[in-house]
């Protein structure tokens, strides 16, 4: 049997994994990417946390599923947004894109 | 674990059941002999797709032969039979090119992936009562997620050959595949609401008394026509259409990585028509199946057989659709239907429930006693069916007006009456 | 310690997928590659869930991650022309962030997992519980009066919100009668 | 509750899925001739010599079509445990399903208004 750390461990890895996209990557796309890595090392950690401490109780597999619903909506908005930016300012380059500085 | 029936392979099977504890008793270690007695059952499995597809092949260009009035293959072996087997053998030998500024790996991995995933629907298939790769408890799910990796491979043959043309048809693809998965799903639901569950042995169980087909044809044909489109073909097949545009997203690809694209295909088809049956059709279920359970192979395969030629009638005889035409069907017509269709399922299921219409569970096998709650079913898909189908005339009526009306006004009234066009 | 069977050779694996897809995405060039990496390490992911005994989730991961966000993000890839992206990769800080999250990462596994769940604590256990919620038992959670039910109709807000909010920024203006 | 095994029998299929389709195309690489030149590997575009690259520009409505389809997908995670779960439940659960699927067919409307669906 896997002890319960060892997924936390990968999920952990993951996650950092995902923030050092998000923080080193230039391109958006390839920072959304990273954010849907981080989010799946959530829904990691929220999976086996429910199958080892409370199999019985569902609220680990609702949680799991609304993190589902909330990267889906994220990249859905995101994407649209990037496309947008693309079209105004041909460029997804994040530091292209800083019309948002004042 | 069961495994693949049949008359022949029932002695098979018991083996294999038994193969396992044999070895061990033989002295090898228990995870090998486990591991050999599941990759024994796998290839089993997976073989029976991948004999028929040979054999499809062949019934399919027979039929087509005979709806265009010609013979057909009939050099090679008795009735062309072997014909099959020398194109996979002219395949073989054929040179294979790999365009310049092709991602050589990927784009050799489309191929391998779109038959693989095919392949791999078949471990949830259940041949008999007692044979199924594996009966899994999120059976009809596991269809879905697979069959949505066939967007990835599309998009990976598309993108590889480095083509404009590849591209571009991938695209309109992904588009239609994307599309028509919506209504697919939500037809799926029917089943699964009126079986309390998603296994593929428990949806068969379900229709002991009454096939789902009766119960609800709105979401067996609703099933079956986004199925159709999935497969890319006529009258769907606008992005391979051969007479106007060229191959689509595998236009780059030779020798039998093309071979894998059509065997995927067919075995696609072939595959539908099996879920089909499974789904709506009753499954294994027939007369003295009770008895001797590896009847229900036989069954299958008849119902499938049936579902299978009646999609080779459509792909024969159907004209082929625009591509507005195709998305405007799905997300104006096939969605909205679907949507509804679950609304007013749920509503009648929960009806039945409260008006004591439903079987008792020790007469859920009855046919007799499945009968009030089939008729409640069956009249609120036929009122939701006739009231589509009466918008949809509606809407075709007006569409055809603006369209007398515009013609009208671009060239009034022939006078000649037989002037040429 | 941990005992060679097949259950944790499919860990192993999987773990192997989770990380060198990860890496793969944050690395590559190739934007389209870096998608791929992404399913790859998605698919790793929802492998995990059928070790877990959530085989509903595993099915929902490979529908909603490869069959739609993966695709969907082709699009974007493909219709900002941004496949391979000119110049640098990284930026300029790149360094720094690598170091930060190494640090994040040992102060998570050494500072935290480690001596929390790990050897003695809850689930550091060699038998689980054998019976485990399916999608029944979610299914009951998510619609029951105490349970789930507000969340679940938020989440169809949110979803719609997002449809109509993606539609209207995604659109061109010209062919959207505004 | 199905045991690991069947999963085990899945993963096992994951494994060999793959031998099949790639058995026939190793073979054909060690059969086939091997004679590739510059004019064989150009590209097929309908004998046009090929004009820049392969980043033509998409139109956006191909990400629309995406986007429906991905909230529709997640829409599925509710909507399969609620039907799986149907006979169990009671009233109740009928109007927060029904309210579930109509709150999206809102979005679908909305879509449908604004000819965001039309293939133009």
């Amino acid at each position: 049997m896997i002890p319960l750390w060892m997924y936390l461990v990968v999920a952990a890895l993951l996650f950092c994994i995902g923030i050092y996209g998000v923080l080193a990557r230039r391109n958006a796309v390839a920072i959304l990417m990273s954010v849907e890595l981080m989010l799946n090392a959530v829904n990691i950690n929220l999976v086996a946390f429910w199958r080892y401490l409370a199999p019985q109780d569902m609220s680990g597999q609702a949680f799991a599923a609304f993190v589902f619903v909330i990267a889906a909506a994220e990249a859905a908005v995101g994407l649209a947004i990037l496309l947008f930016v693309y079209r105004t300012k041909r460029s997804v380059i994040v530091e292209d894109v800083n019309l948002l500085r004042w | 674990m069961g495994l693949t029936g049949g008359d022949v392979l029932t002695t098979c099977v018991d083996f294999i059941n038994t193969l396992a504890p044999c070895l061990v008793r033989a002295g090898w270690h228990g995870d090998i002999a486990n591991l050999l007695s599941l990759l024994l059952g796998v290839v089993i499995v997976a073989t029976v797709p991948l004999l028929t597809v040979i054999l499809l092949i062949w019934i399919e260009r027979k039929f087509a032969a005979r709806i265009q009035d010609r013979i057909g293959p009939n050099r090679v072996g008795p009735y062309g039979l072997l014909q099959s087997l020398a194109d996979a053998l002219k395949m073989l030998t054929k040179e294979d090119i790999t365009p310049t500024g092709a991602d050589r790996v990927l784009f050799n991995l489309a191929p391998i992936i779109t038959f693989a995933t095919v392949v791999l629907i078949w471990a949830i298939i259940p041949f008999t009562p007692l044979h199924i790769g594996a009966d899994l408890s999120i059976g009809i799910l596991y269809f879905v997620a697979v069959g949505s990796i066939g967007a990835v491979k599309v998009m990976i043959g598309g993108w590889s050959s480095n083509n404009k043309y590849a591209l571009l048809g991938a695209f309109r693809t992904i588009a239609l595949i994307v599309s028509y998965e919506v209504p697919m799903i939500l037809a799926l639901l029917v089943p699964v609401l009126m079986a309390g569950s998603m296994g593929m042995q428990d949806l068969t169980h379900a229709q002991g008394g009454m096939w789902f087909i009766v119960m609800s044809p709105l979401a067996a044909i609703i099933f079956f026509i986004a199925n159709l489109a999935e497969t890319g073909r006529s009258p769907f097949d606008l992005l391979e259409a051969e007479s106007e545009l060229i191959a689509g997203y595998h236009i780059e690809y030779s020798g039998f990585k093309f071979g894998m694209f059509m065997a995927g295909e067919f075995m696609q088809v072939f595959t539908v028509a099996v879920l089909t049956a499974v789904l709506f059709l009753g499954g294994w279920w027939g007369p003295f199946v009770d008895q001797v359970p590896a009847l229900g192979f036989i069954w299958l395969g008849l119902k499938t057989a049936v579902v299978y030629l009646f999609m080779l009638l459509i792909r024969n005889t159907v004209p082929r659709f625009r591509i507005d035409q195709v998305m405007n069907i799905n997300w104006k017509f096939m969605v909205p239907l679907s949507i509804v269709l679950i609304l007013l399922q749920s509503f009648l299921l929960r009806l039945v429930d409260v008006l004591g219409l439903r079987p008792a569970p020790e007469l859920a096998n009855d046919l007799l006693a499945n009968l009030p709650q089939t008729l409640v079913l069956l009249a609120g898909n036929l009122v939701l069916g006739a009231i589509f189908l009466l918008l949809l005339q509606r809407h075709g009526r007006t569409l055809r007006k603006a369209d007398e009306a515009l013609a009208a006004v671009r060239e009034p009234a022939p006078a000649g009456g037989m002037a040429e066009a | 310690m941990i005992e060679l069977n097949a259950q944790t050779i499919a860990f192993a694996i999987l773990s192997a997928l989770i990380l060198g897809g990860g890496l793969g995405v944050v690395t590559t060039r190739n934007l389209v590659h870096g998608a791929l990496w992404l399913i790859l390490s998605l698919l790793g992911v929802a492998g995990y869930f059928v070790l877990l005994s959530a085989p509903f989730l595993a099915a929902v991961q490979v529908l909603v991650y490869i069959g739609a966000i993966a695709i969907l993000i082709v699009f974007a890839v493909m219709l900002t022309r941004s496949m391979t992206s000119l110049g640098e990769v990284r930026n300029r800080q790149w360094w720094i962030s690598a170091i930060t999250v190494v640090l994040l990462f040992l102060l998570l596994a050494v500072g935290i997992i480690l001596p929390v769940w790990g050897r003695g604590a809850p689930g550091d256990v060699t038998t689980l519980s054998a019976t485990v919620g399916g999608a029944v038992e979610l299914g009951e959670a998510l619609v029951a009066g105490d349970g789930f039910v507000l969340p679940f109709e938020v989440a169809s807000i949110l979803l719609t919100a997002a449809m109509i909010g993606a539609i209207v920024v995604a659109r061109d203006e010209e062919d959207g009668q505004a | 509750m199905e045991t690991l095994n069947e999963w085990a029998f899945v993963g096992v299929f994951f494994a060999i899925a793959w031998v099949f389709p790639a058995l026939p195309i190793i073979g054909a690489w060690l059969v086939r001739p091997k004679k590739p030149n510059a004019l064989k590997k150009q590209t097929y575009e309908s004998g046009v010599e090929t004009v820049g690259d392969t980043w033509v520009q998409f139109r956006v409505q191909y990400y629309i079509y995406g986007l429906v389809f991905l909230i529709f997908d997640v829409e599925m995670i509710f909507l399969f445990p609620w039907a799986v779960a149907y006979e169990r439940l009671d009233w109740f659960a009928y109007g927060a399903g029904f309210l579930f699927i109509f709150l999206l067919t809102d979005a679908l409307i909305y879509a449908w208004r604004k000819r965001a669906l039309e293939w133009v």
